[in-house]
């Protein structure tokens, strides 16, 4: 049994999805990604078990392409973070009726199979298979069940599109390079061994930058996100800024660092700088947001401009900090955009200045997104805070400003996200009523707020995960 | 060898069964006949020779690009029974005319001599003039039929004197000769200007910018079934008779010896990047769907060109390319022709809202779609890269950054298509279920999935 | 055994939070008061066993439960840390906490939410007991952040206000930014000596080869801006006044008594630190006493009678501050119970009155209330002495030791010490005779309703006025018991004592003499003449300026929070629109380039013709021309 | 036959049928009635033939003569279809000047 099951069952899961009918496909999407869940769990104890659960075999010959799925402890984070996340997605969606139901919830599987094939693929070619196909499903999603008008839903998805291909066939390019250096071949352990001058280097990192630094965002290159984030349905939301990004945040590591360690190293001030600008820069734009969901999204520029920076650090405290920091933002930004959700439900707005005086009517709902508020300003004991105190560690080690002015999204962060939490919650108890968490909602939440503070106290599992495969990739980016 | 002769006969036997009154019998006849050369095709793989003095040579090359026409005969053919049923007396006529393309075809990518190469494209060509006009009582199509007739005729005389300027230099019209003597030093001037008239005729029937003027009218002009062909069977003859040209010829080295290859690179590049900016770009505003293939297909040709850079490797990645790029087309136009069946033009609004009525087939043109846009598991994606892999190796990055901007430009229109079948409202109900066009759709895009995912049966093929 | 108690003394408060989190509603007010009180008791009864221990044994108990955060060269485990600073600091937060619970059983006894109340009031006791027991820096950040949030929740309880709400926010957004100076100086200290532990810290400072490194002050200065939120210090002062809108029980926990003084806490902890920082030593003195004496002035004219408690609640922290700087640990400590104690008492006595009054929160509509609630009036009484610094009541020796340390290092800020002193002498009793002598000046349906409150509310403002009377005999000058039992925290040894001179004697006296000189002057101006304060508008002149503090928080509001709003304003409409416009431009761009192009397909056939020769005959020429 | 070319060298007669070639070129260029196109192409066609015949005496090889006879013919399948069309268009439109073509554009 290797990682290329947790695959097989999400693709049979999606197809099985579409053919299950409209009135099943909910319960059976839920079911394989469950599945999926407890298939990568099982994984995960082989893999500690000493286990080796990877898989390579060879796929073209002319240029060598290598069917390769190598599951670290990074990657293994990675796809128990999607595993984890997928079916709390699927179920949060519960409370909706999706005209073509069986469509929509096959992508969303067939979605979550690319991009756990992106965080698996040890093969370069592979790996841009998956990355590429991970755009497609996402793209029909905000397309066809988003909200808003049509003709804005359909240009702000398009740009997101053709934006983030464009991305992304640079870095193709780059890939095509480099295998042409490690004569033909694109398995990543042969691309680590090259070593390329100062100038390749830059070439192949600024391509590869382009690539991320759209999918992540990094700003300026984020204007896709917040008209996506808003017009696509909170589902297709959750899966873009809870994993989607994460696979840019991930490839950073496991690709662009360790493939151009020189440019890294040469240019690393800069894209720290980068980084910090975007967190300053969204919590700033976030504080005047009238929609809900537009908000959210400029919070999580800002938040992932932190981890970026951590990672572009090249320590392993940043790396570690920002992983940490990846998974713990994936779950608060689902609960958050859940609970985004869950107000739309009830009022049919995401505009802020139209909620207000929710939380007289219900307290189970209230404190609940109060937790998932806190834990996204980094409250200590909450996960969030464990990835965001190592990152901004990391960055003080580099330079104490860094650390100060990323320190600001503590105090920006929490201006902003309060702000928010104030006008949508609290005041004179609002006319239109609000029904407090139904038992699925209620599940949703509970899940994603037990694991924040569980890992917010006792993150060592994750920790212990990680640590030993950043170590190599370190190696790799110090060998020479 | 063969398979030319198998094929005329189909040919012949298709005008036969008209006037024995067997016309139902003529599809189903004729593809099960292609299906039988297909496999004598088959036969004939591997084994290298030459017939009538070598005025037919049969090679891997050939026989390999014959296989691929014939299947996309065979799918033309099937999908010719819808098209033609409102005017059932002309179908063994059209069916027959389409074989006898077919040989045309053949005799093009596996002649051993320049007579027969010249009789290949005449075949080919009068069978398109025929084609493109042969809705005669549509203005439209006579136009197209007119113009193509007009420019084709113009650009054979063109090749004709390539022809005559290449006999004047080497003395013979057989390839081997010509090949062998191309090496010598000291050839006279006009052999490598018929050369370049030969290659200039060629580039039309590729439609290269700048010769691709042509190509949007008289596909926007031309019956549709009569468009699916242009832009998938004669594309791919033109381009793989253009590649076959330069390499039997071997004309890379005997320019080489005349210190004019750098030249000839220098030419192909900029003709391979106007001729996909152009097309690329002028697909943007189209709003005939046939028309914005037409431009789509003069950027793909702009990438096959590229191939023309390493002549002694890319044959694989050619043939590969044209297969992944005519089987997406193939499955496009099988579902242009249901959409637009009874309408009198081709315009996107036909398309509105077929996500919601015909899903399958609104899938599989954007599976198409998708694939000429180069996104993987599309054998189009894999076609792309190993074209950009072969165009690395031989050092061309510039090129190749270019050609990633463009097939950037191309997602815009081959998405536009995609948003018009599934975000906008349905404005027609579509009745009816045609087998032929159905089966034609998913088996042409299943095999092109098919080679996604196994890129390397074809591409080890010319190895 | 250690593990456990300590387990038991943080853990019954979250439980008892828990517990009324969930079940509050359904078990009823009283019962879930009562859950409240009694968690908070029994971590009060732990605290005094692990007194007791730790008095008896004389060394602190190293509690490690498992490593939490790991970070290349530090790793930080979650721990205790229980020695006699924690422990007595526990002693008076859950002691307070536990009477406080007492009182708020009566005080929220009409509000719907109590249970909510009670729950974020043992979430506080939680935290606070994390920051005070945690064996390093990141632990104690837990609780920092926590008792942060729980005063965020505690000020805001009352959330269909949104003043309230905002109050809230500010209170929350000034700490976080204290906080972040707080970090900044862990990440100093952690990469200067590689661990963030108190006990290995306090062995790394000390085994540093050269002290007052500019490192290690700027860190010491980033440790001290977080405490100046946490302690509500110049420049971050001023969201304390603003969380009086919490219900007043909160006021007198945790915006008196405990959690403002988790900054003299900390200090106190690293006093190592602020040792080998000597120059930021001097910063935090004036700091402490410029604040003293603003916010004394400040209070002199407030009618509202939690504002003035506030107000002064800054000024006493300045003091201790005060103390901080000169390096006089014990002496802040000594001062930090005492005015736990009488502080907690007033404010309780303020809500008393509130409570009596129905909500009336300005004293110009108070007075007289003396003959009706004799016991509130009585401890408050106590509790004014105590704080204006009357001889034998416990603040009269704290805040002489502060004084008399002032005096022996810098006198100026001696001088700023007993001004502001003598100002608290003044507003306190300005405080007393407005609300409780000469007649009422309520409305009629008030004085109707006046009376005394009940038992639960009254206890504890005995027993808090007899600490407040008694709290002084702890350290005494001379012989101090206090400076003892805190002696193996510090370095140097236990505060120069300095044996009570002539000049003691003449500043005790000094001091005295102002305290009571603030007493007469507000007694004639207001029990004499009994002139009150005017109504807001004909306020004039300087006190005006002073009634509306100094216009800080619009100072703040037009140098911060404005320009950053329109900055965010600026950013969204102009930035923001620029660039997507930058990228659709792109595609503009192209599609106009495409427009064009289209016009070249003409149609024509000659055109096309004419193209296709001009290529040929340009590509052949252009052989030629390579020849 | 070989003296004939020794009188007259082979450049002559590619110069000739060059001219020829252009003169055709031209025609298609610059005439509108479709007919006389027709027959500018012709004259390319025939231009072409001529060299023919003049390289494969040159070359003393029959090859030659024998593709003029293929081009020949297939010049004469392609007029019949040409004007074929041709026909059909006059019956729509009613003239034969290619200007009337141009409703495929853009």
């Amino acid at each position: 049994m290797n990682v290329s099951t947790i695959l097989i069952i999400l693709l049979i899961g999606a197809f099985a999805t579409y053919f299950s009918g409209d009135k099943l496909s909910s319960k059976v999407a839920l079911l394989f990604s469950l599945a999926a869940l407890g298939c990568s769990i099982l994984l995960l104890n082989n893999y500690n078990a000493g286990e080796n659960i990877s898989l390579i075999t060879s796929w073209i010959n002319q240029p060598k392409i290598s069917f390769a799925l190598n599951a670290d402890g990074l990657a293994m984070a990675m796809v128990l973070l999607t595993a984890a996340l997928t079916p709390i997605i699927i179920f949060s969606s519960f409370g909706n009726e999706y005209k073509n139901a069986k469509a929509f919830y096959g992508l969303i599987l067939f979605m979550a199979f690319a991009m756990t094939g992106t965080f698996l693929a040890s093969d370069g070619l592979l790996y841009y298979i998956f990355w590429e196909l991970a755009l497609v499903p996402i793209y029909f999603i905000a397309l066809i069940w988003g909200n808003g008008d049509a003709e804005e839903r359909r240009k702000a998805v398009v740009k997101f599109f053709i934006y983030t291909l464009a991305g992304s066939l640079f870095m193709l390019t780059a890939f095509i390079y480099l295998s042409q250096k490690a004569n033909g071949s694109f398995l990543i352990e042969d691309l680590y061994k090259l070593n390329l001058s100062a100038c390749e280097q830059f070439w192949i990192f600024l391509a590869f930058f382009l690539a991320y630094a759209i999918k992540i965002p990094l700003i300026p290159f984020h204007t896709w996100q917040a008209n996506v984030y808003q017009k696509a349905p909170t589902v297709g939301t959750m899966l873009l800024s809870g994993i989607m990004l994460k696979m840019g945040l991930y490839s950073v590591i496991r690709w662009q660092l360790p493939l151009a360690p020189i440019a890294a190293k040469e240019y690393m001030y800069v894209f720290i700088a980068l980084g910090i600008a975007g967190v300053i820069y969204g919590s700033i734009v976030a504080l005047r947001q009238n929609d809900l969901k537009k908000l959210l999204a400029y919070s999580s520029l800002a938040h992932v401009g932190l981890i970026a920076a951590g990672s572009y650090t090249l320590t392993l405290d940043g790396l570690r900090g920002a992983v940490l920091q990846m998974i713990a933002h994936g779950f608060v930004v689902v609960g958050l955009f859940f609970a985004a959700e869950v107000i739309f439900r009830r009022f049919e707005t995401r505009e802020i200045a139209e909620m207000g005086g929710i939380r007289t009517q219900s307290p189970k709902f209230t404190s609940m997104f109060l937790i998932l508020v806190l834990a996204s300003v980094a409250l200590p004991s909450t996960f969030n805070f464990v990835g965001e105190f190592t990152v901004l560690y990391s960055l003080s080690q580099i330079n104490i400003w860094f650390a100060v002015l990323g320190g600001t999204t503590i105090i920006l962060g929490a201006y902003y996200m309060l702000r928010m939490f104030q006008h949508v919650m609290l005041g004179e108890t609002n006319s239109k009523t609000f029904a407090d968490v139904s038992l699925n909602e209620g599940i949703s939440f509970a899940v994603i707020i037990a694991v924040l503070l569980f890992f917010g106290f006792y993150p060592k599992p994750i920790t212990d995960l990680i640590t030993p495969s950043l170590e190599t990739i370190l190696q790799v980016i110090n060998k020479n | 060898m063969n398979t030319l002769i198998a094929i005329t006969g189909l040919g012949i036997f298709c005008l036969l069964f008209e006037i024995l009154n067997l016309r139902k019998a003529i599809i189903p006849f004729t593809i099960l006949g292609l299906l039988g050369v297909l496999a004598l095709n088959f036969c004939e793989f591997g084994m290298e020779q030459s017939y009538y003095n070598n005025m037919i040579t049969v090679s891997k090359f050939s026989t390999a690009f014959s296989s691929l026409f014939i299947i996309l005969t065979i799918f033309l053919v099937a999908l010719s029974h819808n098209f033609y049923h409102n005017h059932p007396t002309k179908i063994s006529d059209f069916v027959a005319i389409k074989i006898f393309l077919l040989a045309g075809a053949v005799a093009m990518v596996s002649f051993g001599n320049l007579a027969m190469f010249f009789l290949g494209i005449e075949i080919l060509s009068i069978a398109l003039y025929v084609l493109a006009a042969s809705d005669r009582l549509n203005i439209k199509s006579n136009e197209a039929g007119m113009k193509y007739f007009l420019m084709g005729s113009f650009a054979s005389g063109i090749i004709l004197f390539g022809i005559c300027l290449i006999y004047g230099a080497m003395g013979s019209f057989d390839v081997l000769e010509i090949s062998e003597s191309s090496l010598s030093a000291e050839l006279p001037i006009w052999f490598p200007i018929g050369m370049i008239l030969v290659i200039v005729g060629m580039l039309f029937k590729v439609a290269a910018v700048p010769f691709h003027f042509w190509a949007p009218d008289v596909y926007e002009g031309s019956p549709a079934l009569t468009t699916a062909l242009m832009s998938t069977l004669a594309k791919v003859v033109a381009i793989a008779t253009l590649f076959k040209l330069v390499s039997g010829l071997n004309l890379i080295s005997s320019l080489e010896n005349q210190d004019l290859l750098h030249t000839f690179e220098i030419i192909v590049v900029v003709l391979s990047i106007a001729s996909m900016s152009v097309g690329n770009i002028m697909a943007l505003r189209q709003v005939n769907v046939k028309r914005m293939l037409a431009f789509s297909g003069i950027s793909h040709a702009g990438f096959m060109l590229m191939t023309l850079l390493t002549v002694s490797a890319s044959a694989g990645v050619l043939l590969y390319y044209t297969a992944a790029y005519a089987l997406a087309g193939i499955a496009a136009f099988s579902v242009i022709l249901y959409v637009c069946r009874d309408h009198d033009n081709e315009d996107i609004t036909n398309f509105h809202g077929l996500g919601k009525t015909n899903p399958l087939l609104a899938a599989i043109l954007t599976a198409s779609l998708l694939s000429m846009a180069g996104i993987p598991i599309f054998s189009g994606f894999f076609a792309k890269l190993f074209l950009f892999n072969q165009t690395i190796q031989a050092g061309y990055i510039g090129l190749v950054i270019v050609a990633v901007i463009n097939s950037i430009i191309s997602v815009g229109y081959y998405f536009k298509l995609i948003l018009a079948m599934y975000s906008k409202e349905p404005n027609q109900e579509r009745t009816g279920k045609p087998f032929l066009i159905y089966a034609a759709a998913v088996i042409s895009i299943a095999l092109n999935i098919a080679l996604g995912l196994f890129p390397s049966l074809v591409l080890d093929l010319l190895k | 055994m250690d593990t456990n108690l300590a387990l038991i003394l943080v853990l019954t408060p979250l439980l008892g939070f828990l517990v009324n989190v969930f079940f509050g509603k359904s078990l009823g007010k009283t019962v879930s008061g009562a859950i409240g009180t009694i968690a908070v008791a029994i971590s009060f009864v732990v605290s005094l066993l692990l007194f007791n221990q730790i008095t008896s044994t004389g060394k602190g108990i190293q509690v490690t439960l498992f490593d939490w955060i790991q970070i290349s060269n530090l790793k930080i485990n979650l721990g205790f840390l229980l020695d006699q600073l924690s422990v007595l600091w526990l002693l008076f937060v859950t002691g307070i906490g536990s009477l406080i619970h007492l009182y708020s059983i009566s005080y929220m006894h009409d509000d719907e939410n109590m249970h909510k109340f009670f729950a974020y009031l043992n979430l506080f006791i939680f935290f606070m007991i994390t920051l005070v027991i945690g064996s390093n820096l990141l632990v104690l950040f837990i609780g920092w952040e926590g008792v942060g949030l729980c005063s965020y929740l505690l000020i805001g309880f009352w959330h269909k206000n949104q003043n309230y709400n905002d109050a809230a926010k500010k209170a929350f957004i000034m700490n976080r930014i204290g906080d972040l100076g707080l970090l900044i100086g862990m990440f100093i200290i952690g990469s200067m000596f590689s661990t963030l532990d108190y006990a290995t810290l306090q062995t790394a400072v000390a085994g540093a080869s050269d002290l007052n490194s500019p490192l290690l002050s700027l860190a010491a200065l980033c440790l001290f801006i977080g405490a100046c939120g946490k302690s509500a210090q110049i420049p971050l002062y001023t969201w304390l006044p603003d969380a009086m809108a919490g219900p007043t029980p909160v006021s007198a926990l945790i915006h008196a008594a405990t959690m403002v003084t988790a900054g003299i806490f900390m200090v106190t902890r690293l006093n190592f630190v602020f040792d080998a920082a000597h120059d930021v030593q001097n910063v935090i003195a004036i700091i402490g006493g410029i604040t003293s004496l603003v916010a004394a002035t400040i209070g002199l004219v407030q009618t509202d009678i939690k504002k003035v408690l506030a107000y002064s609640t800054v000024s006493q922290l300045g003091l201790m501050f005060l103390a901080l700087g000169f390096g006089a640990y014990e002496v802040a400590v000594f001062h930090v119970i005492t005015h736990a104690f009488f502080k907690a008492c007033l404010f309780l006595g303020s809500g008393s009155v509130i409570h009596g009054l129905h909500g009336e929160q300005d004293m110009r509509k108070m007075g007289g209330l003396r003959k009706a609630m004799p016991i509130t009036f009585w401890t408050m009484l106590i509790s004014s002495l105590a704080i204006s610094g009357v001889p034998f009541f416990s603040g009269f020796f704290s805040k002489d030791e502060i004084l008399m340390t002032a005096f022996h290092h810098n006198i100026s800020l001696y001088v700023v010490g007993s001004i502001a002193s003598i100002m608290t002498a003044f507003y306190m009793f300005r405080l007393m005779f407005l609300t409780f002598f000469k007649e009422f000046r309520g409305t009629e349906e008030q004085k109707h309703h006046l009376h005394e409150s009940g038992s639960l509310i009254t206890i504890p403002l005995i027993i808090l006025a007899i600490l407040a009377t008694f709290g002084g005999l702890i350290s005494l000058p001379g012989n101090s018991w206090l400076n003892e039992y805190l002696a193996p925290l510090f370095s140097k040894a236990a505060g120069e004592e300095h044996h009570l001179g002539t000049t003691e004697y003449t500043l005790m006296g000094v001091a005295v003499l102002g305290g009571i000189l603030g007493i007469l002057i507000a007694y004639i101006k207001y029990f004499k003449q009994d002139n009150v304060p005017e109504s807001d508008e004909n306020i004039t002149g300087l006190s005006k300026v002073l009634y509306n503090k100094y216009y800080v928080d619009e100072a703040y509001d037009a140098v911060f929070v404005q320009p950053i709003n329109s900055l965010s304003k600026f950013f969204r409409d102009y930035i923001e629109t620029g660039l997507s416009a930058l990228v659709f431009g792109l595609g503009k761009v192209t599609n106009e380039i495409a427009f064009q192009g289209k016009k070249l397909q003409s149609g024509s056939i000659g055109l096309y013709l004419f193209v296709f020769v001009l290529g040929m005959c340009a590509i052949i020429s252009y052989i030629f021309l390579a020849q | 036959m070989g003296n004939i070319l020794n009188q007259i060298g082979i450049e002559n007669y590619i110069f000739l049928s060059v001219v020829l070639f252009c003169i055709g070129i031209f025609g298609v260029l610059y005439r509108r009635n479709a007919i006389i196109v027709f027959m500018s192409i012709e004259i390319m066609l025939n231009a072409v033939n001529l060299l023919f015949v003049a390289f494969s005496t040159y070359h003393q090889d029959a090859q030659g003569q024998v593709f003029v006879f293929f081009s020949m013919a297939v010049a004469a399948a392609e007029v019949a279809v040409g004007l074929a069309i041709l026909v059909s268009i006059f019956r729509n439109l009613g003239s034969i000047s290619i200007d009337s073509l141009k409703n495929l554009k853009g």
